[in-house]
């Protein structure tokens, strides 16, 4: 691939319920934003467009096709959707621009889970025949891998905690978590379990917004005379649908994306980890090569509210700004999609 | 209360009865299920795989060697579900658990009906219980009784 | 079912599988605004703040323009034909009987259509062009939905010109 | 600039009402299968696989292309899903050759599909979200009228559309895996077809059908090693314009205009009627065949049906330019996979494989998709020859 500018990255907050926003609401203030601060209209400035977002997640058919009403798209634009996490529409993107069929492209990413019962609704994502009909939620599949974790002695309840003790405490410095705040290892460690061995707090909360990004080629970005950071690499692997025949306990699809991305090509100053629970951060961390010196999820990550759809996207804009910002000059980014980390995206991002 | 301010809210249901064909190897597993029986299947390396799957995750090889199996196995991983949701197998607080039957390699998600969180760790054993009528479904094994 | 014990020999080929998931909606604001008007009578549009269209039912934003409407603007009653067809299936859930007239129809002072039933006329005699008003049923019977209005009919004026169905707009 | 790209293997299912001896991976997989068989190759040599489908609930099933990483060889490999409602098949090929046009990768595998007859989604989930400020009169009551509009605008005759549900329909009789085979259906049979939505009749519409369609997408270098003669990929383009907006033109969308302008330029085609051997265009009713033929440039607005009544688009009539020679979506309709089929159908034209529906010596031929309220686009062209 090509070098990738990101230009600009926003992001809403995360609301436990966005109650009468609907996905149009939802999209247009963060889709705003993220053009102004690149400096250009609406998406008729830019060569490419792709979303991702869920049907599922809100119940009806076509969610993404009123995604298009707030674009502009008269005259009408070159565009495309994925049915993932919005950190595979940049993914589409970057092939897009690698190619040389764009120069420039938004990507966004939108979701309100709140409408359904978002563990309930995703147990729909297993095999139709054997896991599906028993209702199998995504709390349940994580807290078995948690579960082997322990057994294996690969981590310990309190390895957990401090996981989200720091979820919490980094959020406080974010404007757009859910949940932050000063807790102690201890009192999580007090807390009942939920289900077990996974207590409430090791798992995200259920939240709605979105997320948009520019991203441009370099020659473009410096035209546009806006700051931006470097997309180095991006790649993506997928596991075995079959739980029994992984190791839950490792993510080598993690482990084979940050090599061909080129996670270990400089240091990691900061990685921005989709972990929704609390155990996942570590088997992520560990298949990334992290070692202490790096900062893991400086943003809160999504156990301090989880955009479904786009917090993978939000990961890579997390970073993105950081480096625009100058606080940073290289770090990494995750996105995983499925069950118990079945699929997972590693992006490296260091300064122009 | 102003016409702009008003929020409408409804619940409703998003749903469908799916008329889902197995093909031969789904099929088989849910057949031996209704005849209150456990069928595994060989992957490419020679291990059980129960339920079985139609592919080798590895190789991508078509399975076919089916492999008949006890309604016994050993318990790989668990997670306790104190509050099981509308929707669960079970109605009071159950486990989830990684299922390896005797003779399979792979283990299966099912539930397991112990009671208490106490009773469950990894090692233990535990046997189909059996819908009691069963028609070909993976449900057709109600869930798993220590043993 | 008539011999559950040959049935019962037969390989499993096929199941039903029930995927019923359930969901709490909430309409969005601009739904939820167009939605209260007609609860109370009114087809309330929303006027783009850049092109100046109208547009019924509002979407919360001008699609051309992707921005966001804000100011609403009650639309008359009337209505023309911007197009049709005449369906011999029945609408699910619906106790209007085919052949009955579906048309999209563009309501005074919007520019945008929306579907709805016509009825009262020969299905032959409906035409592109043709003037029609809203028979809204009785106002005890009003609630959150576009089956307030019964249907629409013609009325007694003529036709419009094709070419400024929809294209008429408020300074 | 885009590296150069090649279909080498083609693959479908046989397209039926209901396939009842396959689950669903069993449906993807006979196609991902035998376009690895039609390339010569086996799963190791596949790179990456992009999944199309039109909405999850059809079969609900979330996101299936997580569950189905097994049947189609992809377990540590890269997965992605594509969804862009009834044009996701042509959608899903182009992002499939972008991965090799990029020079990211070398060979790659995409399939679509739709197993419809696990529910009867159209009309059951169709109704499910309380709050709609609109009246659902199905896919056809949305079309009617804008093919009633095209009626009134050309002073085409009633008889336009019988004419492209026949014509298709023998074309399919020629195709053995078409849904639909009528050797013997009658210009007569199609207006006696009972009357569904005014204009358009029974057999004036599409089948509801399950089957995928897949492809294997290659380099240059891995393109010269394949032992069937590659579809070289000229021209790929995508076009999307918003549902509804006040003044759109929805008989001849920008959006079809644009994104045929932009495939043409890019394949080197001034007239594709001339330029372009055969076309396999997404007709789902049987008036978009003249509608499309203005929209895409092959006749001036208001003439479309002319050349449809004069036999241009029939292989049986020896037309100049026939359209959908495999008997199109009027023969086979796998909603989520019709698109990669018109894209399929087009490879194999160029390719010199297209059995009894072959165009004899096509050297161009176009593929076409288009979803939602005729607001989504993609199309490609492909050739025998690089460029």
């Amino acid at each position: 691939m090509r070098d990738i500018a990101i230009v600009s990255f926003v992001q809403s907050d995360c609301v436990r319920d966005a109650g009468a926003q609907n996905e149009v609401e939802l999209i247009m203030p963060v889709l705003r934003k993220a053009l102004d601060a690149a400096g250009i209209q609406s998406a008729q400035d830019v060569d490419f467009t792709c979303s991702g977002s869920c049907d599922y997640l809100q119940g009806a058919a076509f969610a993404f096709v009123s995604g298009v009403d707030p674009l502009g798209a008269v005259p009408p634009i070159k565009e495309s959707h994925v049915e993932m996490d919005a950190a595979w529409a940049l993914y589409e993107a970057v092939l897009k621009i690698t190619m040389g069929q764009a120069e420039s492209a938004l990507v966004y990413g939108f979701g309100k889970s709140s409408p359904g019962e978002l563990p309930i609704v995703l147990s729909q994502q297993l095999d139709p025949y054997y896991m599906a009909p028993l209702w199998l939620d995504s709390i349940s599949t994580a807290a078995l891998q948690a579960r082997t974790m322990l057994d294996n002695g690969d981590i310990t309840e309190k390895d957990m905690a401090e996981v989200v003790a720091r979820s919490r405490k980094n959020a406080k410095s974010n404007p757009h978590a859910q949940l932050k705040g000063d807790v102690s290892v201890d009192e999580l460690l007090a807390e009942p379990t939920y289900l077990s061995p996974l207590r409430k707090h090791d798992c995200c909360p259920v939240s709605d917004g979105a997320c948009a990004m520019v991203v441009a080629t370099v020659e473009k970005a410096k035209e546009w005379g806006k700051p931006y950071a470097v997309l180095k690499g991006i790649d993506h692997r997928i596991e075995s649908h079959n739980f029994g025949a992984r190791d839950l306990t490792q993510s080598p699809s993690t482990q084979a994306a940050a090599k061909s991305a080129g996670v270990a090509n400089g240091p990691v100053e900061v990685a921005e980890i989709y972990a929704p629970f609390s155990h996942q951060e570590i088997i992520l961390k560990r298949a990334l090569g992290l070692g202490d010196d790096t900062v893991v999820n400086p943003s809160g990550g999504v156990l301090a509210g989880n955009l479904m759809m786009a917090s993978g996207l939000s990961r890579i804009g997390e970073v993105a700004m950081r480096i625009i910002r100058g606080d940073i000059k290289r770090g990494i980014a995750h996105a995983t999609s499925g069950h118990a980390l079945q699929q997972n995206l590693v992006a490296v991002l260091e300064e122009a | 209360m102003s016409a702009s301010a008003e929020v409408l809210s409804q619940a409703f249901t998003l749903g469908y009865t799916y008329t889902r064909s197995t093909g031969p190897v789904v099929g088989r597993f849910l057949t031996a299920l209704r005849d209150r029986k456990i069928v595994g299947i060989k992957g490419s390396d020679g291990k059980v795989i129960v339920p079985p799957m139609e592919w080798d995750p590895v190789t991508a090889e078509a399975l076919s060697d089916f492999v008949d199996l006890p309604d016994t196995g050993v318990v790989k991983s668990w997670a306790w579900v104190k509050h099981p949701r509308g929707k669960h197998p079970l109605d009071k607080p159950f486990a989830w658990a990684q299922i390896q039957f005797d003779g399979a390699d792979i283990p299966m998600i099912h539930c397991v009906d112990a009671g208490d969180e106490s009773a469950m760790k990894a090692g233990m054993r535990v046997k189909v219980r059996w819908a009691e009528e069963t028609i070909g479904s993976i449900n057709d094994i109600a869930c798993f009784d220590p043993a | 079912m008539s011999d559950q014990n040959t049935e019962a020999l037969e390989p499993i080929t096929g199941i039903e599988v029930p995927v019923y998931l359930d969901y709490n909606f909430t309409a969005g604001r601009a739904t939820a605004r167009f939605l209260t008007g007609v609860k109370n009578g009114k087809l309330l549009g929303q006027r783009c703040p850049s092109c100046r269209n109208v547009y019924i039912p509002p979407r919360g934003c001008c699609a051309a323009c992707g921005v966001a409407t804000e100011e609403e603007v009650e639309l008359s009653n009337k209505a023309t034909v911007e197009s049709f067809t005449i369906v011999h299936i029945p609408i699910p859930g619906n106790p209007i009987k085919p052949p009955y007239v579906i048309a999209n129809l563009v309501p005074d002072g919007a520019n945008i259509s929306f579907l709805h039933v016509l009825s009262e006329c020969k299905n032959e005699d409906v035409r592109i062009g043709m003037r029609v008003e809203a028979l809204w049923k009785d106002a005890s019977e009003w609630d959150y939905a576009m089956e307030n209005i019964q249907y629409f009919r013609p009325i007694d004026e003529p036709d419009m010109e094709v070419e400024e169905i929809g294209r008429l707009k408020d300074a | 600039m885009a590296d150069l790209a090649a279909v080498v293997g083609i693959g479908q299912t046989k397209y039926q009402t209901k396939r009842k001896d396959v689950s669903i991976a069993g449906l993807v997989r006979e196609a991902a299968f035998n376009a690895l068989t039609d390339a010569g190759l086996t799963w190791d040599d596949i790179d990456a696989v992009v999944v199309g489908k039109a909405p999850d609930m059809f079969e609900g099933g979330i996101m299936p292309e997580l569950y189905l990483t097994d049947a189609l060889g992809c377990n540590g490999k890269p997965m992605l899903r594509v969804h862009t409602a009834g044009s996701v098949g042509g959608s899903t090929a182009i992002v499939a050759a972008s991965y090799v046009q990029s020079g990211m990768f070398k060979r790659v595998l995409t399939v679509t599909y739709e197993k419809q007859s696990e529910s009867n989604a159209m009309w059951a989930l169709s109704n499910a979200q309380p709050f709609s400020p609109h009246l659902n009169a199905g896919a056809g009551g949305f079309f009617a009228p804008i093919i009633r509009e095209y009626m009134r605008r050309t002073n085409a005759p009633y008889d336009v559309g019988i004419k492209v549900a026949t014509k298709d329909r023998l074309h399919g009789a020629r195709n053995p895996l078409a849904h639909l085979q009528l050797p013997n259906i009658t210009l007569k049979e199609v207006e006696d077809s009972p009357m569904l939505w005014e204009p358009l009749r029974f057999l004036e519409s599409c089948p509801s059908s399950d089957g995928a369609c897949a492809l294997v997408i290659s380099n240059e270098e891995l393109a010269a090693q394949s032992p069937k003669k590659p579809a070289w990929i000229r021209g790929a383009a995508m076009r999307s314009e918003p549902t509804m907006y006040a003044g759109r033109e929805q008989v001849n969308p920008q959006a079809g205009i644009d994104c045929a302008k932009d495939v043409y330029k890019q394949a080197g085609i001034t007239d594709p009627r001339k330029d372009l051997d055969c076309a396999e265009i997404y007709v789902p009713f049987s008036w978009y065949e003249p509608m499309w033929l203005e929209n895409l440039g092959f006749a001036d607005v208001g003439q479309g049906w002319k050349l449809t009544m004069e036999g241009a688009t029939s292989l049986d009539e020896k037309g100049d330019i026939p359209w959908n020679c495999s008997g199109g979506v009027l023969s086979s309709n796998p909603i989520g996979a019709s698109g990669m089929i018109r894209f399929a159908e087009a490879a194999r034209q160029v390719r010199g494989d297209a059995g009894d529906h072959q165009v004899d010596g096509a050297k161009l031929a176009m593929g076409h998709a288009y979803g939602g309220g005729a607001q989504f686009f993609a199309m490609w062209v492909v050739g025998s020859e690089k460029a």
